[in-house]
């Protein structure tokens, strides 16, 4: 009633199937599962494989099932009661599921696994299980105790991958029965021993094996030992799918001996490398750090030397060019003018004297001349007229005529100058220009 | 005593870790920075030595099993 | 400047840099220049000797490391 | 004058500049220009010196830390 | 003219210059001129002097800074 | 004229002239004449000398200029 | 006639030139005539003394000067 009222949504069968093969791959517990029922209308395909189908009562399951590389499949026929353990597939063609089994176990198993689920269920109840129950691996394992079978295949797995990878971790092997009836009390007393140890942690290790064989791991002496144990205990049991109560109450479970080997090794790989990255970028970083500090120092130390060779040139160069513009106001110069004007007064100095003298003795020498010439001219005015004055003197000489053979006659001491005042035989006196003479008068005419 | 080399071993390697993320800021001096990588050279020699001893171990053990056991 | 040893290497390279700074303003007089420069001179050894024993000690510890550990 | 040698080289130069501008001004007498030019070549020399000491300070100083830290 | 060696370079110039004015004028008479002149003369000397007192200032001033500073 | 000797060489020069303009003039009898040329021959004479005596302090002070300045 | 010979060249220049005249004019006898005359030819031998000592001391003068002055 409430279902036809309901929305719907339509599909094609396409769509349908496909949903419901997606649906089925998500489930994860359909990724591995384990179907107990009898096996009914079995099939030998010419490989190997075989075709079946699991009844119990009314139900019935499709299986196909083959061999992998793992193990071969037990002989079965039809009426055994096996578990058949692999995946559940859509078939879409034919709208049908299968059970695809690569594991069958065979007749008592069955009893196994309903004994599993009731212990599985006690301990997750008492919540064995439980993550905050575990405890803490720690990230290096530097020795662990392998409890394991003697010389069995996983503590020889186990051993060889720590020796290859970590030879330092030390391995304390506690060997142990491992199957079998009442290998489950063996393997808790090796447990419980290897706890009493100084060591990290504990493998747990078994190679592969079957279920039955392997079904100690489920029992609770074991589980108990690992969830007493005072050290973290890592399982590695058989194949890898599957998983036992031990894996689930392990603080770490591994699905082989070689992983959990593997992960301890790896624990200390990243350690070391984790060190040595660590190591290197310590060195490098105080490399670069002393580096820029020598680089920032030499940087500076040069630029001081630098500046302080540029502050003495700026200073120099102001040196210089002062001392340029004093030795260009050299006072030679101002020297050399004085000098030459000195040298040009004296010269005129002595030329003015020396024009002075001149002068002077030009104006002594012309006065000397006309003194010269005045005296030469009074002197000779003098005698010029002094010759002229005796000269006229001369013309008047009253003798003169005498000369010219007069004579001059006196009578009685009188010059005579009129005849008629003598007579004939008067004396007289003639006076010649040389001497005189004394005669007579002999005749008087004074017709004269 | 099983644990404590171990706990060692992390703690130094968080040191190392914190001392080198500092250099590689570059914001310490260099006193500091020569003190800062002393320790980190100290705690990585420890870490070394953590793993040497236990190499030293095995090897003991290696050689005590050769000699009892081939 | 008495206590300048007792600087650090970063307050030394900082006065250094002051110097250098003063230097390239030019506006300190002869005499201050040579003191700044030989001031400068002498913080730059001063320098160099504490990277010198920074790196010794870093040396030191590098190859203590070297020695004991490989 | 008679504190010169105390004189910064600044001041030196100062003293050189004014003593040029007094000679280039030709107001000065042949006496008086003689002993300026005198000063002023005092001066100079003196500064030559100054400059010289810083020289070889700022090169002692670069050698001796060539010669010791290097 | 008692005082003429303390009278500058340049005034006893210019006296000359007076002298050699008054003689070139040929306005004083002869005794006086040859007072003059030997006045003029004497100062010519102490001019002469003068300058060469100057002349090795100067000589000394320039040569010794180049012995000594180049 | 019996302080002729005190007398400047102008003034004698210019007796002299007065001399020659009287002589020239011809109004002085011979004997007043003759002393007249007489006194300025003697007064040539004393200008002469004058003369000598100047340009031989002349010639000295240009001589011992020559001899000691130069 | 006592002071003829204090009398100047001049005067008795004059006096002859007056006898000259007075035997010019004839008015004297023969005999004051030969007097007058004898008289002149007594002052003309006096002047020619005169003007000879005259010219002597000229010459004196003017070769005094050549042989001191020359």
């Amino acid at each position: 009633m409430e279902q036809r009222e309901r929305p719907y949504q339509v599909r094609t069968v396409r769509q349908f199937t496909a949903g419901m093969a997606e649906f089925l791959n998500r489930q994860p517990w359909l990724e591995r599962i384990g179907i107990k029922g009898e096996i009914s209308g079995l099939r030998v395909f010419g490989d190997g494989h075989l075709g079946f189908s699991l009844k119990e009562e009314r139900a019935l399951v499709e299986c196909i099932a083959w061999a992998d590389w793992r193990r071969s499949l037990p002989e079965v026929k039809d009426g055994d009661v096996v578990i058949a353990v692999g995946r559940v597939r859509i078939h879409p063609e034919r709208g049908a599921y299968k059970l695809y089994a690569d594991e069958l176990q065979l007749a008592g198993l069955g009893e196994l696994f309903l004994q599993y689920e009731r212990l599985r269920k006690r301990f997750l109840d008492e919540g064995l299980f439980a993550p905050e129950r575990k405890r803490a691996v720690p990230e290096l394992i530097r020795r662990v105790a392998l409890v394991t079978a003697q010389d069995g295949r996983g503590a020889q797995d186990f051993i060889k991958t720590l020796r290859d990878e970590v030879p330092f971790v030390e391995i304390v092997l506690i060997e142990t029965r491992v199957q079998g009836e009442g290998a489950e009390i063996d393997i808790a007393a090796a447990l419980d021993q290897a706890a009493a140890r100084e060591v990290d942690a504990i493998v747990l290790a078994r190679g592969g094996g079957s279920y039955v064989e392997l079904f100690p791991f489920n029992l609770e002496p074991v589980v108990r030992a690992i969830v007493r144990s005072r050290v973290p205990v890592l399982t590695a049991i058989g194949h890898e799918p599957d998983r036992h109560l031990a894996d689930d109450v392990a603080d770490l479970s591994f699905g082989t001996p070689s992983k959990a080997a593997a992960f301890i090794a790896r624990a200390w790989l990243l350690a070391r490398r984790a060190l040595d990255e660590r190591t290197h970028r310590l060195d490098r970083a105080i490399h670069e750090i002393i580096l820029h500090h020598v680089q920032t120092l030499e940087r500076l130390s040069s630029g001081v030397e630098r500046a302080a060779m540029r502050a003495v040139l700026a200073k120099r160069t102001a040196y210089r060019t002062a001392v340029d513009r004093l030795d260009l106001r050299n006072p030679q110069r101002v020297l050399s003018d004085n000098r030459e004007r000195a040298l040009r007064l004296d010269s005129r100095l002595g030329d003015a004297m020396q024009r002075r003298l001149e002068r002077e003795t030009r104006g002594l020498d012309g006065r000397r001349n006309a003194l010269d010439r005045a005296g030469t001219r009074f002197a000779n005015a003098a005698s010029t007229r002094f010759q002229r004055t005796t000269a006229a003197l001369g013309a008047c000489d009253p003798l003169a005529p005498l000369a010219r053979g007069y004579a001059i006659v006196s009578s009685g001491g009188r010059v005579v100058r009129e005849a008629a005042l003598l007579r004939p035989g008067d004396p007289i006196t003639a006076r010649l220009e040389r001497g005189t003479l004394a005669a007579r008068v002999e005749a008087v005419n004074d017709d004269g | 005593m099983a644990d404590a080399p171990q706990a060692t071993f992390e703690a130094k390697l968080a040191r190392i870790d914190e001392i080198v993320k500092q250099l590689e800021a570059g914001s310490v001096d260099l006193q500091k920075s020569t003190e800062l990588f002393k320790e980190g050279k100290t705690l990585a020699r420890e870490c070394e030595a953590l793993l040497k001893s236990a190499q030293e171990q095995i090897d003991r053990a290696a050689g005590r099993e050769d000699a009892s056991a081939r």
